[in-house]
């Protein structure tokens, strides 16, 4: 067992960090949303930002070479998805398509559905989105209502997704839609790649609990959708969609991005004071903070665990459950700790007088309770710990 | 002994949430958040002033009603419920403020703030991190018949739309309650912003005149006339936490049994039931709690502290734990806008560090347990 | 709204404090166990005592006179529990036949059952055990198996019954048999009432995790059962049973024993030490004690608030199950936070050199393990809030 | 990179699991709880001593195998999930300790302690109601090539059977190992009982005498070394406590398969699942966290404090989360003294607070996260 690096991996960490040093002009146009004519284009900027980030070798990095990818290992993937997020960079604007398209389409698409769209996934070409929920099928997904009929060369859908991240920014969509009702539920659902051109699709911004909007509702009137579009067998989209789901990242990324919110926290202790004494002195809140510091740490040697298995080509088991549970809980418990020692002025909002840090503490506190919902709600975490990794009966109905 | 509502609170009771089920809606709060303070109308606060609710807990020799201050807690929790603001609770504290002094003046502006002549308000907390009125450093120096105020105030409630505070200072090295025209010279009242969408203040006084007349009741017992003031103050905020907590059990088991997953009402997983019999619990601690602390203010008014910490602690937790759930077990729908959930969950938070939070009120208790 | 007793419920009060002050001595005798010529017989001392206590007024205070009870106000009996629960009296020998079988009897027995069993109950002339959960049988009780044949005019009884407290100096058992097999198990379900001396009786003392031996199995072997010892209809059984579990008391007694042991906790942190500190001065020990306050202070309430319902007339809501679940989480919270101020010395036994306080913390621990399962399981519990107080659907079917 | 249990450890585990199932049973330690400590039978021992376990992890140069430290825990981890007494541990850490030691003495007890011929034990903590090495007090003073130590140690392994003991004293202002044996002069052992009943003593040492050959590795860098075993000692327990929750949540999972209520398994209702899938992250983050310390053991062995403290802090919370949902989802049955659950808990409570309590270990990262 050991965690060292061979002299290759850290040379490759280091053609990384001389990459990224050279890169500052580009980041900074992407953090302020300006295209390369120095003119305001958030959207320019962020696809200029992703090309540039896939032609220097990081993104696709385990995809197959044949569709632009660089079969690179995975120690440096580990290095690069480190190295990444410590640095800050912008975020993708096209998460959906490489973490859930293009996974799903090497496995499951076409030659031509490969070939039209992968390497646009990568150079953020098309932006996707995901039409999965529907407002009666959340965490029961596969009861979904929206309906596909097959009419010559086309499917013509009918029926409303929501909870549609970058619905409004989205060239293309993944959608999950129902072609025959008499079956089984999880036995009538297609999976189908819808351009969000197409007429008789409405988008509407859904604002969330924080103030923000990045969901939308979609809205599907009689919109036809080519018989070519079709991912992998009529009826047989559920498989599709739940191989999709399995497909979770390592989480190591959510390590760093927890390491970052742990140190900023540190910090508000250093000048935040409890009962008139520093925040860092208080007993309580040294013991809280040494106990994320444990979790954290507890969650990046799990990480590690599941890449080795993965280095060895096991399949990556319901880890991935395990993280995301924990790892959710302890985002809302740094966040819940966060506003205990922000204290009086934990309540104030980020225009207010004598708020501490420009109200970042609330808004991650609303940002983490989105968390234990979004991509699975910690229910069915639980639910699937229990039935996939402790082997229990259901509790659940299908 | 008896430890329930009167039949007199429960048909009060009654006619309160009629009056904000006709009157109040949740959306205005809503609004709020976009475009400043939440106010509420003219119209609907001269209702409130004939019904009399002001003045409920009011001496009758003071012209109040002389009901217990449970009356008032419990008006103050169907506001919590309704999400109507909490300029209710703060009328609540000054009147009973004024009612504790004896000089001449104050009572006038008792009746005018009952009245709904004047508004007034009052400024306590200061930007020192902690909490409680024992920290307050806002000095007033005194010279004959006058003198001035300087220091800064902040969290002060309903500034906007009060004709006076009364202003918690440091004179004569004891706690004083000042009354402070909101157009006095040298007082500048910025407007500071809650995420529940009320309007809260910090006050900067420089140098700010005041004649003895308007210092509440003498100096003599003016400590403890304030930290009463704290007290009541405290435990109608944990009435209006326990309203937050209701109304969010209330909604989550609505919807869980209505609500279909796996062709089951979600209230049927234990997951959802099992944390909502926990949050019922906690509810029902609360009000046990709260009706303590209410007991011991009338009874024992100098003494109430740990009974109004208890209640102030735990409520502040429960709310928190409450909106909370009711996000979770919501899904996705609780973390929209358009739901009040997340009104709840604002209020809740606001309210579970104003005045102390639950570590705040903790150390009280610890510190007269061990005595 | 008032906490004050009149001056009629002080005297009141006066009266049973001088009456516990003259019972020094039968106290004291009955904590050695002796009887009344000096010689050693707990048991005989326990019912020499209980039939003082009942003489004096203070056992069947609720009952009505011509069953030989008090029909005492609400008032005195809170007086009299909260007094004799805070002068550590000795425990009642007769917890069920008191709480569980009298209460049952006064309400479903036939005349002859309460004429014949009352008044000896109240004297502790008969000790009375329960014979309702079965191996199989525990959180579902109403699956329970033991068998009860009608031949002639006896009941003839096979079967094994479990966590049979003090079965084995039981007088008496009131017993749920299953009756008819082939009904839906809540209606094949009868009472009756066991002679514990009856031929075909087995009693097997089971020790439980702390080393004690508290509870019994009983087995019943072609055990014959007068049909006059059924209480209510024949397959009626159920509904009794079910009446007689909410019958729950008001918990006043327990918040005066959470109060002791608040008291001790206190006690303890004065002389332990945490890191070399007075445990006293570690912080986040005095939050703990203060929220173990608080949650006393709230149970006590919530018991006020009980009672004057009960004092209007009102029927106890479910509020039985809030206070059990809270109660028995407190008591829990309680012993682990003693066991963390014990620190080093929290897993010695009470024999051992170093140990504290004579191993009172490891043991009501234990203790405090058994108060999650006995008599409801907390889980149980949950679902009965849920199902009962919150209305929400059942999750378990019947 | 690796962050696994490469192939040979694997087959190690394999082996040393059916060693416990063939030559362990459980049953032993139910009788320890009566009729006094647990013993392991020569027979037994004499076979681990000659599978090569004790030095299993000690560098070839002193005559062991040389393997990671990882595989001694593994080992530990093992015997906790079979509940195997902890002299396992014992043996391992003494072993350590001495291997870290470079005088001639060492090498030859460190070879008879392998090999079976002595077995020695350690004495750290003391009456001073706190953990850790630094609180050490006891007293060594050294005149010419001998001294005498006085003081008291408790919680002692395994004193019953130890021909001599490690005894961590103050020698000029500094930390020291001292050899004592057994039946040394002014030495008194007296039996102390734990919940667990395993072997567990004081030892009163009254002006008992030494010569400078005792001392071992010198007294140059001796705290770093008693620091090193006890870190080392630390992560052993800390493999134990993983050991039973993994044994805690196995037994408990499947006697959620099988017992039904309601007509279902226990083990399909979220109340029980839940709770299990709860235990079960907490099993895989200790399992990290312990692979953790091990690896920080082995490579910084003088910094490794953090991450040891760390796994010790979370499994002392996990196994007793573990073994009281394991007693509180079995119900009634738990709560006999046949199950095996309260074995468990014992173990676990036992060891939650042997070598620092998750409080402790928390401190001790906190003061390393604020520098």
């Amino acid at each position: 067992m050991d965690l060292k690096f061979s002299e290759q991996d850290e040379a490759y960490r280091k053609k990384l960090l001389d990459w990224l040093a050279s890169s500052g002009e580009l980041i900074s146009r992407t953090m302020q949303g300006t295209d390369d004519s120095g003119e305001r284009n958030p959207m320019q900027a962020m696809r200029d930002w992703q090309k540039h980030l896939y032609e220097a070798g990081y993104v696709g990095m385990s995809w197959p070479k044949i569709y632009g990818g660089y079969e690179a290992s995975l120690t440096e993937q580990v290095i690069a998805n480190e190295e990444l997020a410590r640095a800050k960079i912008p975020p993708s604007l096209n998460t959906v398509g490489l973490t859930i398209v293009a996974p799903t389409m090497i496995q499951h698409g076409s030659e031509e559905q490969k070939q039209k769209y992968l390497k646009r996934i990568l150079r953020a070409e098309d932006i996707w989105c995901q039409g999965f929920s529907e407002p009666g099928a959340g965490s029961d997904l596969a009861s979904l209502k929206t309906n596909a009929v097959l009419d010559g060369d086309n499917f013509v859908v009918n029926g409303q997704k929501v909870w549609t991240s970058a619905g409004h920014i989205a060239d293309m969509c993944v959608l999950l839609v129902r072609t025959n009702r008499d079956a089984p539920k999880r036995e009538g659902i297609t999976y189908l790649l819808a351009d969000m051109k197409s007429e008789g699709i409405t988008i509407r911004p859904l604002r969330n609990a924080g103030g923000g909007s990045h969901f939308n509702e979609v809205f599907f009137d009689d919109v036809k959708i080519p018989k070519e579009n079709m991912v992998g067998e009529l009826h047989g989209g559920w498989a599709i969609a739940r191989s999709t789901l399995d497909n979770e990242r390592s989480g190591l990324s959510g390590v760093v991005a927890l390491e970052a919110n742990f140190k900023r926290l540190l910090q508000l202790t250093e000048s935040a004071s409890i009962g008139g004494e520093p925040a860092i002195e208080d007993a309580h809140t040294r013991d809280q903070l040494a106990q994320y510091w444990i979790e954290i740490e507890g969650l990046k040697y799990l990480g590690y665990r599941t890449l080795s298995e993965q280095l060895k080509g096991q399949k990556p088991g319901s880890q991935a459950s395990v993280g995301k549970l924990f790892a959710s809980k302890l985002r809302q418990a740094m966040a819940k700790n966060a506003l205990e020692i922000v204290g009086p002025y934990a309540a104030l909002t980020k225009k207010s007088p004598h708020v501490m840090d420009r109200g970042r503490w609330v808004a991650g506190y609303f940002d983490s309770l989105g968390y234990g919902i979004g991509g699975g709600t910690s229910e069915i975490m639980h639910n699937v710990i229990a039935e996939r990794v402790l082997e229990l009966p259901r509790s659940v109905e299908d | 002994m008896d430890f329930q509502l009167s039949d007199d609170q429960l048909a009060i009771q009654d006619a309160v949430a009629k009056f904000f089920q006709e009157e109040w809606n949740s959306d205005i709060r809503r609004d709020a958040l976009d475009d400043g303070p939440v106010k509420i109308s003219d119209e609907i606060w001269q209702q409130i002033v004939e019904m009399g609710w002001i003045g409920i807990a009011v001496s009758e020799e003071h012209g109040g009603s002389g009901l217990e201050l449970l009356t008032a807690a419990m008006l103050a929790e169907e506001g919590g419920q309704v999400l109507f603001p909490s300029k209710l609770c703060t009328a609540f504290t000054t009147a009973f403020a004024l009612d504790q002094c004896q000089s001449g003046d104050t009572a006038a502006l008792l009746t005018d703030h009952m009245t709904g002549q004047q508004f007034v308000s009052l400024a306590v907390d200061e930007a020192n991190g902690t909490f409680g009125p024992e920290n307050n450093a806002t000095a007033a120096t005194l010279a004959g018949d006058g003198g001035t105020i300087s220091g800064e105030k902040i969290l002060v409630p309903d500034a906007e739309c009060a004709d006076c505070f009364l202003v918690a200072v440091r004179l004569n090295d004891s706690g004083a309650l000042v009354k402070v025209a909101a157009d006095a010279p040298g007082l500048t009242i910025t407007a500071m912003q809650r995420i529940d969408g009320q309007s809260i203040s910090s006050l900067q006084l420089a140098d700010v005149p005041f004649s003895s007349d308007d210092i509440l009741g003498g100096t003599d017992d003016a400590d403890q006339v304030l930290l009463r003031t704290y007290e009541f103050w405290t435990t109608l905020i944990s009435a209006d936490l326990l309203g937050v907590t209701t109304k969010a059990l209330e909604m989550t088991n609505e919807y869980a049994k209505v609500r279909q997953q796996f062709n089951k009402p979600i209230g049927s997983f234990q997951a959802v039931s099992h944390r909502l019999a926990d949050v019922k619990v906690a509810e029902e601690v609360g009000r046990s709690l709260l009706y303590g602390a209410c007991l011991a203010l009338q009874e024992n008014p100098d003494q109430c502290f740990p009974q109004v910490s208890a209640a102030k602690a735990w409520l502040s937790d429960a709310a928190a734990e409450a909106t909370e759930a009711a996000l979770q077990l919501h899904g996705g729908i609780g973390y929209t806008w358009e739901l009040d959930v997340h009104l709840l969950l604002r209020q809740a938070r606001s309210h579970a560090v104003y005045l102390g939070d639950a570590a705040y009120h903790r150390k009280r208790i610890g510190n007269f347990i061990t005595g």
